[in-house]
């Protein structure tokens, strides 16, 4: 389940390519698989979930809209109830405020108002997060902004290859599913990647489970939670801890909706210490959810359990004020070593 | 062309039932909400939008439409849906909140889905616009000449979601008809208060499309229209929006005083209550009393029928709640 | 600040009344403050929140919209941003879907983008909670959904009381204010209501602080939290538990965000149980911030904390499949039960 | 009334300076970003988007405004901003993220506000029209003759929140002018493929207010429309919407590509650009070379300024990032 390390070779991709590829053999299998969004064709999508799919399957497969998401958004529920497999995009999870009826009261409630008998199998990629200037409009994450309200699957990858068998996953999927895909791992060169981001994927389909997280670290000290970016900063943490005796299980949710609550249960049953790092807004959102799972189980704290999240304010412009908002591997190894102080002693 | 005979007493046996079943959800719903109304209690709790006065809507669009012809519906649906021609006994089951209704007592009245007849609504106005688009582009995709009709009411018009979808519609070319129903009000606010319009039919032009106003809450005027405009999505010439001048004739939902309505307007349209014009049209072409009555009762018993059904099923159990989530 | 017990006479309202009076001698007092919203003028609120207004001040202050949310909260954050104080009102907060951009990207954000030279003193009035039938897209809570996002703070009073102190203060406030009341907390007689929610409402103007839980019942055994709807619930388990030799402490939050996190340390630091009690969908929910905030703390608990809520499931129409799951009196007295099973042995 | 010699030159004036800005902006932007464009780097983050060529339609408009009037702009706003006389050392140690930009740094290039002069964008499309239309009614109520300037792009008019805020605005009356900078792209998604109707100026109708089409991307025009739409406005006259054919010299941000975009538009394009035939037409009505060679220089030298300014200031301390998120 876990991706294969960037040793592996042969087909070292993006997850923008991954997106891509995945889509594309969706659409060579299904017919009834179709896109739509803004600047999803011609362009190949801003953050390149859809290249090369124009070309290769149409404008009426692959549709361009108007800047007008709730119409568009609607309209893949009422595709997706007539047996299309629709995907669509929201440029930036950001904009969800001007659609979101159509995801959450239209797409999430549809099977449930017909009690089973009318599906929304369609699937919603969104771009998230920042780090790279794009202030306060275009660099949120919103994970529990969709993970709290029923109905609906919210996945995201930290890497090409859970990336395409996760996008693979949710088409396929019977229900809507949220895709999101963070910007500092898409692999567009005009944004930056993370290096951990980019590896092998194999040419054909396969699917990564929903709701199944996968444990990226084995270690017996701490359990650090992350999803997306954040798990590339607790694989770097962990390493230094490391060399400072200190070894960090990592988790990589790739599910938040479902939340895989019995992996998280199992690591920190035996590690007894949890920090949960997430880009998030700092409160009511996923840090506090699995704290909150975590601590019904009852578990037996060797410290109380931390959260390294994005703080409660808007995302500030200057890099002079972001930065220094955002989890970083030096916080992931600074609380841990706080955390793990009772062991060191 | 005017209306078939026949197609007219179908018309007139869907108006009939139509009214009918809301008179008997009428008086369920008071049910155990009197003397202190109390929404909560009752057979059917929560909220209740009546359709009475606008049947002619519904039947002179749907008696054009096929099962594989889809339609989104809002809160006020009732007639639509069974001029669409959605189960009434389990419709019934539905909106009492039962084991054998459309969706084991989910969704309620707001929510009636029907896969078979491809009937839905939704209780955020406008919202279901969208969806008739993607039913109307999936039908194009599929090589089908089935099309969607989107119902919403005049007040829909202002919501942002009214003006993506028309757009949208109309840049793909969608077979979708997009019909407001006027009956004056969105709730206590009169359209003119809120429209900066007096005709939507007028703000077709905006997408390039056909806009047709019918007065009058005329089941055959209503009729030719959506007839015409169907005729266009099922050849390919795209979506059409049609404003129906319609009436209210109860409050926006049971238990609304109606305190700001002028007195005397109800009264007034009462006496022009579309059912009763349309049945004096039929007798003037010579539909005899002796049909109009079996047609009547036919309808009263189809109704009785199903209320029969809804109170005689079962509560869904409470496990069930947590069904269907996901398909 | 808690309220007085309805023992208190003289003038008993209803949570609407005390609204309206609230809006009423703030629009007397200051010019500036005007009401926008769907049926908010002749009908003095489908809720009864602006009962009288449209007489007393007219249809130039109080204003009829038409159903659009987007715009007329979008003027809302533009007439505050001019110095004026509106008051606007969404119906239901189900519908925040087609309008939540005005809120949680312009509103919420028109002082930090603005380095703090453009204020937005709006508040957003909006009804919440179901119980009585009203099905899926009308009875919904989304307390986090409104409180995970920075720039907005959050209310919810409990009692006519804390509804004029809070609606007050919110009027008051230089920032953007969402301001919930529970429909069966409301006081419309269609729509029944708890009575303790019916209380002794001063005449004059005062204010409850936006930020400030409230600790309605002491107790040493178990801390139950609380808000709107179901402060009242744990109260009235409160009531059985005790003649079970439980004392439970009731904490009422009023405000969400910003959350009272001091008052519910104290409360969990004598009692070391905690169970909350929250209506709105249980996943990334309030009940999770509350229970991840106090463990965060390193609290010793004597039992593993607990959340009674609405599952993570859209909200069925038929009473037989809603109220088996919101929260009761009868789940809050067992669970007590479970937790303090220690004290009792 | 076509406008005054100084008005003429004044408009020239704000032209030649937001289009030297944006070239500055341009250079700054790119430093640190060869030979790899990485948009988190340089002094210059995040996204750009540059005004180049569109700037008649804010000083033709932004001529009639006085500091009490406001103006909400979108993405694209340097050049509204500048018109609007947004203080240009603040706003742009704003885009350089500096202690002394308008909000210390904590917006960026997309949320400039400027209270001095009520003005402010949001990045979200189409979002700023209601914020305008409140700001209309704020003057009305509060007894002024101010208005408000809503700027948006061809591609909000598919947006809801553009119906909404039209019809809101035509309902209340409201002193605000809707202008759309039709620049024929929403990033690589043409108007025509877009919207249903070629002009959106025709959508006027649908809330019964004036609309105004102004070809050619013509200052004196767009100055002549605006003023009659200004003055009816501040006379209590309501709303006017007005669209401008105007033109994207650059891509739709800092780094785009223009794949999608016809080989040749934009050199025809340049070929016609705004500020020389605006430069020749002042030349042909008498100004002198000399004249508006020192409008030139100081517009040069403003931003040459504005950029010192910029670079000099400081960065804020880490601290403010958690300032003002409540007022
Ligand atoms: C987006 C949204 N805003 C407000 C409401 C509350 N509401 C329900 S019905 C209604 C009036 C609708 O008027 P109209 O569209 O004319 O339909 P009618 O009730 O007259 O059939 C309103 C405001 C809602 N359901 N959704
Ligand atoms: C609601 C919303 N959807 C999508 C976007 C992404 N986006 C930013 S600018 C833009 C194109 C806007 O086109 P137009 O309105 O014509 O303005 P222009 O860029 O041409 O100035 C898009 C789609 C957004 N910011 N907001
Ligand atoms: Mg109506
Ligand atoms: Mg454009």
């Amino acid at each position: 389940m876990t991706a294969p390390t960037a040793a592996a070779t042969t087909r070292r991709l993006t997850i923008a390519k991954a997106m891509s590829e995945a889509i594309g053999l969706s659409m060579n299998a299904d017919s009834k698989v179709i896109v739509l969004g803004e600047d999803i064709g011609a362009l190949g999508g801003v953050f390149g979930t859809t290249q090369g799919l124009l070309e290769r399957f149409g404008a009426e497969r692959v549709r361009d809209t108007p800047i007008s998401e709730t119409a568009f958004i609607g309209a893949a529920v009422g595709l997706a109830a007539a047996g299309m497999r629709p995907i669509v995009e929201l440029m930036f999870v950001d904009f969800f405020g001007v659609c979101m009826d159509a995801i959450y009261n239209l797409a999430a409630k549809q099977s449930y108002f017909s009690g089973g008998h009318v599906r929304c199998p369609m699937v919603l990629m969104t771009s998230v997060g920042g780090g790279y200037g794009d202030a306060g409009q275009h660099s949120q994450c919103l994970y529990a902004t969709f993970a709290h309200l029923p109905g609906l699957k919210v996945v995201m990858p930290s890497n090409a290859y859970d990336a395409k068998g996760l996008l693979l996953s949710a088409i396929a999927d019977a229900n809507p599913v949220v895709f999101m895909f963070h910007k500092a791992l898409q692999g567009m060169g005009w944004l930056g990647t993370v290096p951990g981001s980019i590896v092998h994927v194999p040419q054909e389909m396969y699917e990564i489970p929903i709701g199944k997280a996968a444990t990226v670290r084995l270690g017996s000290d701490i359990t650090l939670v992350g999803l997306g970016l954040t798990v590339h900063l607790a694989l770097q943490a962990a390493a230094t801890l490391s060399s400072e005796g200190i070894e960090a299980e990592v988790i990589d949710l790739r599910s938040i909706s479902p939340l895989d609550r019995e992996t998280i249960a199992v690591s920190v049953a035996k590690t007894r210490r949890l920090i949960v790092v997430d880009d998030d807004y700092r409160s009511f959102g996923v840090s506090a959810e699995v704290i909150a799972g975590a601590c019904e189980e009852g578990v037996d704290w060797l410290a109380a359990p931390a959260r390294i999240t994005h703080p409660d304010v808007p995302i500030p412009f200057s890099p002079a004020l972001e930065h220094p908002l955002l989890p970083s591997v030096a916080k992931i190894v600074k609380a841990s070593r706080v955390l793990c102080a009772g062991k060191v002693a | 062309m005017p209306a078939e005979r026949d197609v007219r007493l179908h018309m007139y046996a869907q108006m009939t039932r139509s009214r009918y079943f809301e008179e008997a959800i009428k008086v369920a719903y008071l049910e155990g909400k009197q003397p202190l109304f109390n929404m909560a209690k009752g057979p059917i709790p929560g909220e209740m939008h009546l359709s009475s006065g606008q049947e002619p809507c519904a039947v002179g669009v749907c008696a054009h439409l096929r099962a594989d012809d889809t339609v989104t519906a809002t809160h006020r649906a009732h007639h639509i849906a069974i001029a669409k021609g959605v189960a009434l006994n389990a419709m019934t089951a539905e909106i009492f909140g039962k084991r054998d209704g459309l969706s084991g007592g989910r969704g309620g009245h707001m929510h009636l889905f029907d896969a078979t007849v491809n009937f839905c609504c939704s209780g955020i106005v406008a919202q279901g616009m969208g969806p008739a688009v993607g039913a109307a582009l999936a039908a194009k995709l599929m090589g089908s000449d089935a099309v969607a009709v989107s119902f919403v009411g005049e007040g829909a018009a202002n919501q942002g979601a009214f003006h993506e979808s028309l757009n949208l519609a109309a840049v793909w070319r969608a077979p979708v008809i997009f019909v407001i129903e006027d009956n004056a009000w969105g709730i206590s606010v009169s359209k003119r208060a809120s429209t900066a319009v007096a005709r939507n039919s007028d703000r077709a032009a905006a997408y390039g499309m056909p806009g047709i106003f019918v007065a009058d809450n005329d089941t055959d005027a209503i009729y030719q229209a959506a007839g015409e405009a169907v005729r266009r999505a099922r050849a390919g010439g795209g979506p059409t929006l049609i404003e129906i001048e319609t009436w209210r004739l109860e409050g926006h939902f049971m238990g609304d005083a109606e305190g700001y309505r002028p007195s005397g307007e109800v009264a007034a349209l009462q006496a022009r209550d579309p059912l009763l014009v349309y049945r004096r049209r039929l007798a003037d072409i010579g539909v005899s009393a002796a049909e109009l009555e079996s047609i009547e009762c036919r309808g009263r018993r189809a109704v009785a029928d199903a209320i029969e059904f809804a109170r005689k099923s079962d509560y869904p159990g409470a496990e069930s709640a947590f069904q269907t989530v996901f398909s």
